[in-house]
């Protein structure tokens, strides 16, 4: 498998989540693909699908309908995998620290490697944040970082934590 | 602005009267708490095509009271039906919980108590 | 035994923007009912405007709503405390704001046409309008100091003023884009494989436009002339040159063409108003606290949006209601999805440049 | 066909669009809204660039002998410049400056260290006004260093 490590980190391919923001850190991720600033360079291509990401760039302060597919999504990524805070309200909950439906930030739920300041944050500091986030996956190794705040039980098997049930399935009776 | 005020049990008479498809945009619904259980919903209209025409109709009520559907009347109410009963727990025909909150996060939280 | 399917799209997919999940009924590829859950994003925005903030900080607390309107929400709820307060803004601030609205205006509907032709399939026209969108991108950063949350509107008037050398960053900037626009219009137009995804798809009849309320876009792409800078006296949108456009097939093509035309509408105002700026303060002191309601309407990229600001002589507001343009667009939204194939939902949806985080405040 | 040809071509020499940003320095425009700088020397530590302040990025923690210090989240700030118009001596104790925030690392302590920071504040506040209480009737000519 080590083989495949070393391609991964050449080419890391980014997952991107709005787990809330006010859609300007978004756009400015859209922005930093475009041609201007060319994340592309960097062998970067936005994925739509967990199961091939290694970086997960996330946007927003968890608000409570969001927080079960922020950890799903997080524990679907194989390790090693890299999270990237993009934007103040991501960091820190920003101007929305203390309101009632937010969480002051993603790392009350998953461990972030690397926060990216500003409001909103510019495709610069996005590349700035995302060079970080390259050197930190060099550094890291497959052990499984365990989400902080879980849903489902935590279980091993054969002596290895498993990430099946670590996020709650969504319920389907919301409405 | 023009206000008018009405009832909650003549509303649908009042509004199905004045509202005309093709003369009036229907804007919003809106509550506006204003303490002592009592609560203040208005209806906002406006005018296609004619400058600065708005007519409100507002509604005095409490809690408890369920508020008149106007989906047979406009069919795009149904949205700001539905997050009236999220934010001020009042009971709208038709109109179904959950459309910002969850089970766990703060019950109605624009009611003047909260 | 059943005969329907039911196809969940999102709350994260790569052809969407931001959270929204769709659960479609779909009988074969047709889909015949759809469901959406629109409350991702919500963060209590309102509760906190008359909670924990001052009415002096909301303007920038309202700004954060939505990053791609941020404008149109400060200004909207600027104006509802000013005439609070009784203040009437002098032609110079006036000019300035409408500036501003209408270069937001212009990159939102460049960011819109290049996520349509990005779900239609066409990566590279994409790359060329996002590179196009820069140009705006650049000028509103010299103007306001950053790039999208741009905290310009304040209480009693602006926060920076447009120098001469602004001026002609705006006139030089504008007239590349323009140029650029006329080629895309032409494409739009023309490329066969571009009609072949948009026209006669997605298709909202005039009636289904009247009944449900339309707005915006996706309301002048099917006929219906409702404009809310032709429908409020705030400003002197006339004396700029300022025409709505209105097409009348109604399909994913024609709302591509509203947004078009709307960006060359928009430049020519942005000349006009570079052009003719009027001399005086930009900023002036407000005194006093709110008290009574006003109600604002602003003609936001996506339509109208709409503010209820009520205070009681207090610092802080008693409520401020708002009101976005996707929020009552999603009836008329739930009515195009109906009838049409699965595959055309990504690029139906992008075509009505929903924004969620308006939406769910 | 040929035309798309000749388009092609033709942009083979066009100047490239991207810029190279690691390697090359984009160059942000005169008046960015950056990070906000402070001043210990000039600062009267008025507090009313805490009071303004939307995110509450701003913190002045207080010591007991009536010494104020100021601290700031560069993480928390959302940039809108409303403490530097509310300063009583901008561009001398508040100013915003055209740098930008490099990106933060866990050991930064960004979101846990502040929540810390804001416990400590708040806790260094109460603590000095109930000293002041408790000190008020016994010295009653001695004024503190610096009002609240």
């Amino acid at each position: 498998m080590k083989f495949f490590t070393t391609f991964r980190k050449k080419s890391p391919w980014i997952l991107h989540y709005n787990a809330g923001s006010c859609n300007g850190c978004d756009i400015e991720i859209l922005a930093a693909l475009g041609p201007k600033f060319d994340l592309e360079r960097f062998g970067v291509i936005n994925t739509g699908n967990p199961k091939q990401s290694d970086i997960f760039l996330v946007t927003g302060p968890v608000t409570y309908r969001s927080r079960e597919r922020l950890v799903e999504l997080y524990t679907q990524i194989p390790e090693p995998k890299v999270v990237v805070a993009v934007g103040s309200c991501t960091s820190t909950g920003g101007v929305f620290r203390g309101m009632y439906n937010t969480e002051d930030g993603i790392d009350r739920y998953i461990p972030v490697d690397v926060y990216v300041a500003g409001c909103a944050s510019s495709p610069q500091l996005i590349i700035d944040g995302l060079v970080t986030a390259l050197e930190i996956l060099e550094t890291k190794s497959k052990a499984i970082e365990k989400p902080f705040k879980l849903f489902g039980a935590i279980e091993t098997i054969g002596n290895k934590l498993s990430r099946l049930n670590m996020a709650r399935k969504v319920d389907n009776d919301e409405n | 602005m023009t206000k008018i005020e009405t009832t909650l049990s003549t509303l649908l008479l009042d509004i199905g009267a004045f509202y005309k498809p093709k003369e009036w945009h229907f804007l919003t619904v809106n509550g506006i708490d204003l303490g002592e259980g009592k609560i203040e919903l208005q209806w906002i209209f406006s005018k296609y095509g004619v400058k600065d025409e708005v007519v409100l109709y507002y509604a005095l009520s409490d809690y408890e009271t369920p508020v008149p559907s106007l989906v047979a009347l406009i069919p795009s109410s149904t949205m700001g039906e539905r997050e009236i009963v999220d934010m001020f727990g009042l009971t709208v025909e038709g109109a179904q919980k959950g459309l910002y909150l969850d089970k766990d996060s703060l019950p109605h939280p624009l009611r003047g108590d909260v | 035994m059943k005969k329907t399917i039911q196809i969940p799209l999102g709350s994260q997919h790569i052809s969407l923007l931001e959270p929204i999940r769709f659960k479609f009924e779909c009988e074969n590829e047709t889909i015949i009912g759809v469901d959406a859950d629109v409350g991702f994003v919500h963060r209590g925005v309102e509760l906190a405007c008359t909670r924990s903030f001052e009415f002096k900080q909301v303007g920038y607390v309202v700004a954060r709503v939505c990053g791609l309107c941020a404008i149109t929400h400060s200004l909207a709820y600027t104006l509802a405390a000013e005439k609070l307060l009784g203040y009437v803004a002098n032609d110079r601030i006036k000019y300035l704001r409408m500036l501003m609205v209408e270069l937001d205006r212009i990159h939102s509907h460049l960011l819109c046409l290049a996520h349509t032709a990005e779900n239609a399939g066409f990566e590279a026209l994409f790359m060329q309008i996002m590179g196009d969108r820069e140009l705006v991108m650049e000028v509103q950063e010299a103007i306001s100091g950053n790039r999208v949350q741009f905290d310009y509107i304040c209480i009693g008037g602006v926060n920076r003023d447009l120098t001469s050398e602004l001026c002609d960053l705006v006139r030089k900037n504008l007239m590349i884009l323009s140029e650029k626009v006329e080629v895309l219009i032409g494409l739009f137009d023309n490329n066969w494989s571009l009609s072949l995804k948009y026209k006669g798809i997605g298709v909202l009849s005039l009636e289904d436009a009247y009944t449900y309320n339309a707005l915006g876009p996706l309301a002048r792409a099917s006929g219906l002339a409702t404009d809310v800078r032709a429908e409020t006296s705030d400003f002197p949108y006339e004396a700029l040159g300022y025409t709505m456009i209105v097409e009348s097939t109604g399909d994913i093509h024609a709302r591509n063409f509203v947004r078009l035309r709307e960006i060359v509408n928009s430049i020519a105002m942005c000349r006009n108003i570079v052009d003719n700026l009027p001399m005086g303060e930009i900023q002036e002191k407000v005194k006093g606290k709110p008290k009574g309601e006003e109600i604002v309407r602003i003609e936001a990229p996506r339509g109208e949006l709409f503010y209820l600001v009520r205070g009681n002589g207090a610092n802080i507001l008693e409520r401020v209601r708002i009101k976005t343009p996707t929020f009552s667009g999603i009836p008329a939204m739930m009515e195009v999805f109906k009838g049409s194939q699965y595959a055309d939902a990504p690029a139906i949806l992008a075509s009505f440049d929903p924004c969620m985080s308006c939406t769910a405040k | 066909m040929f035309k798309a040809m000749v388009e092609a071509f033709k942009n083979l020499f066009k100047p490239v669009r991207t810029i190279n940003y690691p390697a090359q320095e984009i160059s942000l425009p005169n008046g960015y809204r950056g990070l906000i700088e402070h001043d210990h020397e000039a600062c009267i530590y008025c507090d009313k660039c805490e009071k303004v302040c939307p995110p509450g990025a701003i913190l002045f923690y207080q010591h007991e002998e009536g010494g104020k210090e100021y601290h700031y989240n560069p993480w928390l700030c959302i940039y809108c410049g409303e403490c530097v118009r509310a300063c009583p001596k901008p561009d001398e104790a508040l100013w915003q400056s055209e740098t930008k925030q490099q990106s933060g690392v866990k050991e930064d302590g960004v979101n846990e260290g502040w929540f810390v920071w804001e416990e400590a504040c708040k806790e260094s506040r109460e603590a000095y006004a109930a000293a002041k209480k408790e000190r008020k009737p016994k010295m009653k000519s001695e004024e503190p260093l610096c009002v609240s």
